[in-house]
């Protein structure tokens, strides 16, 4: 039993990340479409679905170019890495109540943990590459993504200060009464709206996509990565998106449980008849539309911009807001 | 690792620290085949070299073996989004070597398209301004307003770009019956959706911080480079040729040059939103009296302007643009000299980008609003 | 000194003076020309601190520079020709007085070969490098790209 | 200097979510969708579209081209070659005639100069479009048709 | 499923990548020349030296970053157990909080926190 449980959840995992990252870029183009007046992808399947199953096929197709005067062994390496953190997220996410692969006691602070190691596959991407549009994007992203590591875990922590846990199934089981966002106290609003920036800018995606930065580096850290290598990155940084907002579900939308209102039976009964699963994965996407939402509507912010705004804003913002949050749980206000 | 070769580098671009890094010939942002050689300091740009010639096709030495009617339509390919308005320039060039008078309905046709072609250039120049700078939402609808324009252009120009519709003496043909319904329902919709784009991009709090207080041209240095057109208006510097030295029926019109005063990226984008209403009203005002009766004077079949030399600007999308006609008397012109106002502009570049960072020279290359082919020629 | 015909004839010092239909052409030697230029910056009541267009014509035996000046705060304009010997031409750059004489010297170093001393940065802007003879002169041939029609 | 911080604060996040509204209207309107879908839904040119120089034809396939070359002259960059003949007519007359008008399109700008040029309108520019191929030697094309001749009355 | 699961999801991931790079490496043909293979620098050949040196500006932000991380390490376990804990700890935990603010503000006096 357990021999085939560690041959299917790889083989479930994989499938299920194909499928998501397949997903997620056909969204990306459709919803960046609809904002731009357009239609976007409509001519492979039915309203274009097959179109991002046609480009990876492209991408698999494409040449294994790798330029000539590169770091052979890290720019290989770097894609490998990109790749892998994804998968090492996913372990404690609890897609439903029982699908979870290990539901370990420190399962927030894991997650923040290695999707720091992000940062490790862009800067080693950069330097290898011989680019100087990638070292720079490297760079870039290197101050980009451990200055919001800070305001992100400060956030985090105020969620974990009001269910008592960094259990992933500890925090979803504290919302049984209410998602943390609907109990409506300040502070986890406020560490909510931090989040959502904070992932935006950990996922370098517009309006913090600075290391990409299409109009200044042309490519960012991956100017040098083409076919399947560029792939990766790119399903990565997908990949890292839907964690991310995993996450962000599981802290302040209550995970898989169902939308409930209180002293409406009926509602809550109609409610709970929908899967958990679905539940968990359209709020997922949900928090993902408004990632991309913000994309398609926001200029790009300039370096300095970046840095100013974390930390003369987020990370003042969040220490007080952790602050204050711990004085309502020293009141008693927050109900258990 | 790999050593590049270190030709075009001077002495000091080699200290410690300091890279050269190559913006153009292919870059989503240089909106063109525009090479900069930048050095910088970490983020901060020391220097900006520009390098041209990626598309010279030697327009000035092609007009010379062409005909004075022949030569116009070159022109269209040079600022290929006021390619309209480098026409009229050419046509007032010849008209006054060969001193024609144009009916009247040719004056208001030609000045009409005129103003088309501002407007269409500006909203091109503000989608393509707000996609340098990350936005690419705005570039859309931006466009769907312009192709409104050129569908108009499409319909009584025959093209949608490159228009060669001036001759010498008037307009090729009539505007078509539907002409002034037209503009009239461009104008209700842009002016309807305008303020979408204020709340999308003039007032976005991002947007104004990537603006302001950047590239600061001064009025000194406008007037010293030559700047001119909307980059030079940003700094104050009153420069319309519309307004200073009129031509066609502009000084008997009543519309104002739109100014700012601090000089920097944000007052450039000022200036040409400002043009944009500017320029629906003169259309307005032209089409409230749009004369009947010919649109085209009675010219010879060869044209032989006499000979001494002939100069005419005019003011197009980015500034002062200039026609220099020495005649020898023959059927062709002897030298044809275009100033561009691109080249004036460019050249302002290397003052104000120093000290600013990557993005930065991204935004202020994006409001001296550069057409390469125009710079090229 | 009330008019720009007076300022002209008495203050500048050239070969000729046209005046045609307001249009003030003035025919001046390179010598002239650097002790002109500063004139035109410095004196009080016409300042032509815009100059708004340069360039050259290959008058076939000679090279003439045209310097297309404008005083921003008048609205006068003038245009000053300055004519080069054809084998040797030289000429003091204007870049110093006019910031934009800069690139449009470099370019018209570049497509006739006119030879501007003392500019800061006289490198070739359009063409490449190795490339030979000046394309905008009336006897200049390109064997590569000639079309005949 | 607090308030200023607050106020920037709130005037910036109140700009933010302005912009975010109207992306999020122009989502949830299909309505507004500009796109045309070129090769399902060919667009329709308006009639002065310049697109290829047409020589036209009657239904007696006769031409009003007289052979003049005014066109050839009038074209910047020689797109246009007129080859002429010497033909016979009833009157026993020799007159010049159209044998070939060879039209290159591939050097063709589209700057209408011909049809301006031309005394007779023999000419006209059609407002097609799709003139792309893989062999550019197509692009040569001849324009009058075979055994085509003057229309009586133009001279 | 404990430490194992660690292992099997970094293996699937290597495994994924691996399986899609060696399948596009069996199926494409790869080709390349001298300027193929050069860096990409918007279609010229680039100037100077590639692996330059960069500001020290980054560095900061790397060393301010490392002091906040290790405070946040030390925030957790806190987090966790603060309704138990108490006022005492909290005033504690304040103390810490407040020195490493005074950290940051003397960065940002000191214009480490301004890029220029």
């Amino acid at each position: 039993m357990t021999i085939l449980k560690f041959i299917l959840i790889p083989i479930i995992i994989i499938a299920l990340f194909s499928i998501i990252g397949m997903f997620l870029v056909y969204m990306e183009r459709k919803v960046c479409a609809f904002m731009q007046i357009r239609i976007g992808p409509n001519r492979v399947g039915k309203f274009g679905m097959l179109q991002t199953v046609a480009d990876t096929l492209k991408l698999v197709l494409k040449e294994n170019f790798s330029p000539k005067y590169i770091d052979k062994f890290l720019y290989n390496l770097a894609p490998l890495l990109a790749i892998i953190i994804p998968f090492v997220l996913t372990i404690p996410i609890a897609y439903s109540k029982s699908w979870q692969i290990w539901d370990i006691n420190i399962g927030v602070l894991f997650i923040t943990a290695f999707s720091s190691l992000s940062v490790i596959s862009i800067l080693i991407a950069g330097w290898a590459s011989n680019n100087k549009y990638s070292m720079i994007g490297a760079l870039r992203s290197g101050a980009q993504i451990i200055s919001y590591e800070l305001s992100g875990g400060l956030a985090i922590l105020t969620i974990v200060m009001f269910s008592q846990s960094l259990k992933i199934s500890e925090i979803i089981a504290s919302q049984a009464n209410g998602w943390w966002i609907i109990k409506g106290h300040i502070p986890v609003i406020v560490s909510f709206c931090i989040y959502m920036i904070t992932i935006t800018a950990e996922c370098n995606r517009a309006p913090f996509d600075l290391t990409e930065a299409e109009s200044e580096l042309t490519a960012g850290f991956h100017t040098e990565y083409s076919g399947m290598k560029f792939a990766l990155f790119f399903l990565a940084e997908y990949l890292n998106i839907f964690i991310l907002s995993a996450l962000g579900v599981i802290l302040y939308l209550g995970g898989w449980q169902p939308f409930h209102l209180p002293n409406l039976l009926e509602f809550n009964n109609i409610m709970d008849f929908i899967p958990a699963p679905i539940w968990f994965f359209f709020k997922v996407f949900l928090i993902i539309f408004i990632i991309m939402w913000f994309r398609w509507t926001f200029p790009r912010l300039r370096i300095d911009q970046l840095l100013k705004l974390e930390w003369h804003f987020l990370l003042p913002l969040s220490l007080l807001n952790l602050i204050f949050g711990f004085i309502l749980i020293m009141l008693n206000f927050i109900v258990k | 690792m790999y050593q590049t070769k270190d030709i075009l580098l001077s002495p000091d671009q080699h200290q410690d620290g300091y890279t050269v890094i190559n913006i153009g010939p292919q870059h989503p942002s240089t909106h063109g085949v525009l090479n900069l050689v930048v050095t910088l300091d970490g983020e901060i740009i020391k220097d900006v070299q520009p390098n041209l010639g990626f598309i010279h096709r030697s327009i000035e030495k092609m007009s010379e073996s062409l005909s004075y009617r022949q030569f116009i339509y070159v022109t269209s390919r040079m600022d290929y989004l006021s390619s309209h308005i480098n026409n009229h320039a050419c046509c007032l060039c010849v008209e006054q070597g060969l001193e024609i008078e144009i009916p009247k309905r040719g004056q208001y046709i030609r000045m009409i398209m005129d103003e088309l072609t501002r407007v269409s250039s500006h909203l091109l120049w503000w989608g393509a301004q707000s996609m340098d700078l990350g936005a690419f939402t705005p570039y859309f609808y931006a466009f769907r307003e312009r192709d409104m324009i050129t569908d108009i252009f499409e319909k009584n120009c025959g093209a949608r770009l490159t228009m060669n519709y001036m001759v010498p003496g008037g307009v090729m043909w009539d505007v078509q019956s539907d002409f002034m319904d037209d503009i009239k329902k461009f104008i209700k919709q842009y002016q309807s959706r305008v303020h979408e784009y204020h709340d999308l991009v003039t007032y976005n709090f991002i947007f104004q911080k990537r603006m302001q207080h950047i590239g600061i041209i001064s009025k000194e240095d406008a007037i010293s480079f030559g700047c001119s057109g909307p980059v030079a208006r940003g700094s104050n510097f009153r420069c319309d040729i519309r307004k200073s030295y009129p031509y066609e029926l502009y000084s008997s019109l009543d519309f104002n040059e739109s100014l700012e005063t601090s000089g920097d990226c944000f007052s450039r984008y000022l200036v040409r939103i400002k043009e944009i209403d500017e320029s629906i009203k003169i259309i307005e005002a032209l089409m409230a009296d749009f004369p009947e009766g010919d649109f085209q004077a009675k010219t010879k079949a060869v044209l032989k302007l006499p000979k001494g030399e002939f100069y005419q600007k005019v003011e197009t999308a980015r500034g002062e643009f200039g026609v220099y006609i020495v005649s020898d008397g023959g059927a062709t012109p002897y030298r044809i000299k275009y100033r561009s106002p691109g080249l004036s502009n460019l050249s302002i570049l290397n003052k104000i980008s120093q000290g600013a960072k990557i993005g930065d020279l991204i935004a202020i290359l994006g409001t001296l609003d550069l057409v390469i082919p125009d710079i090229d020629r | 000194m009330n008019t720009l015909t007076d300022f002209l004839t008495n203050e500048i010092l050239c070969e000729k003076i046209e005046d045609i239909k307001g249009n003030f052409i003035i025919y001046c030697s390179p010598e002239q020309w650097i002790e002109m230029m500063s004139s035109f910056k410095s004196n009080k009541f016409f300042v032509f601190d815009y100059m708004y267009c340069l360039t050259c014509v290959d008058l076939k035996d000679s090279l003439e520079m045209n310097y297309f000046l404008r005083a921003t705060s008048t609205l006068d304009e003038i245009q000053i020709k300055v004519k080069l010997d054809k084998s040797n031409p030289k000429i003091e750059t204007a870049s110093l007085h006019w910031d934009t004489a800069d690139i449009l010297e470099r370019e018209v170093y570049d497509l006739f070969g006119v030879f501007f001393s003392n500019h800061p940065n006289l490198k070739r802007i359009i063409l490449p490098e190795d490339f030979e003879g000046f394309p905008l002169r009336k006897d200049f041939v390109d064997p590569i790209n000639l079309i005949k029609l | 200097m607090t308030f200023n911080y607050i106020k920037d604060l709130i005037h910036a996040i109140r700009s933010l979510l302005k912009g975010m509204k109207i992306t999020l209207k122009y989502f949830f309107s299909p309505k507004r969708i500009i796109t045309q879908q070129y090769p399902t839904m060919k667009p329709v040119l308006a009639e002065k579209f310049r697109g290829e120089v047409v020589l036209i034809h009657d239904e007696q396939n006769e031409h009003k081209c007289t052979g003049c070359t005014s066109c050839e002259i009038a074209c910047p960059n020689g797109t246009i070659k007129i080859v002429t003949k010497q033909e016979v007519n009833e009157a026993g007359k020799k007159k010049k005639a159209l044998d070939v008008f060879v039209y290159h399109l591939e050097l063709c700008t589209m700057c209408g100069l011909c049809v301006e040029a031309c005394p007779t309108a023999a000419i006209y520019m059609k407002n097609s479009y799709e003139h792309s191929t893989f062999d550019r030697h197509t692009l040569l094309r001849k324009l009058n048709q075979e055994g085509s001749k003057l229309q009586s009355g133009i001279e | 499923m404990g430490f194992f699961s660690l292992f099997l999801m970094i293996f699937s991931g290597l495994l994924f990548a691996v399986l899609s790079i060696l399948v596009s490496k069996i199926l494409v043909k790869n080709s390349t020349n001298f300027e193929k293979a050069l860096p990409y620098e918007c279609g010229v050949e680039s100037l100077g030296i590639l692996n330059f040196q960069q500001k020290i500006g980054y560095y900061f932000y790397a060393l301010i970053f490392l002091i906040f991380e290790v405070e946040l390490i030390f925030l957790y376990p806190w987090a966790v157990v603060a309704k138990s804990l108490g006022f005492m700890a909290f005033i504690e935990i304040m103390i810490f909080i407040f020195i490493l603010f005074l950290g940051l503000l003397y960065a940002h006096k000191k214009n480490v926190l301004t890029w220029n």
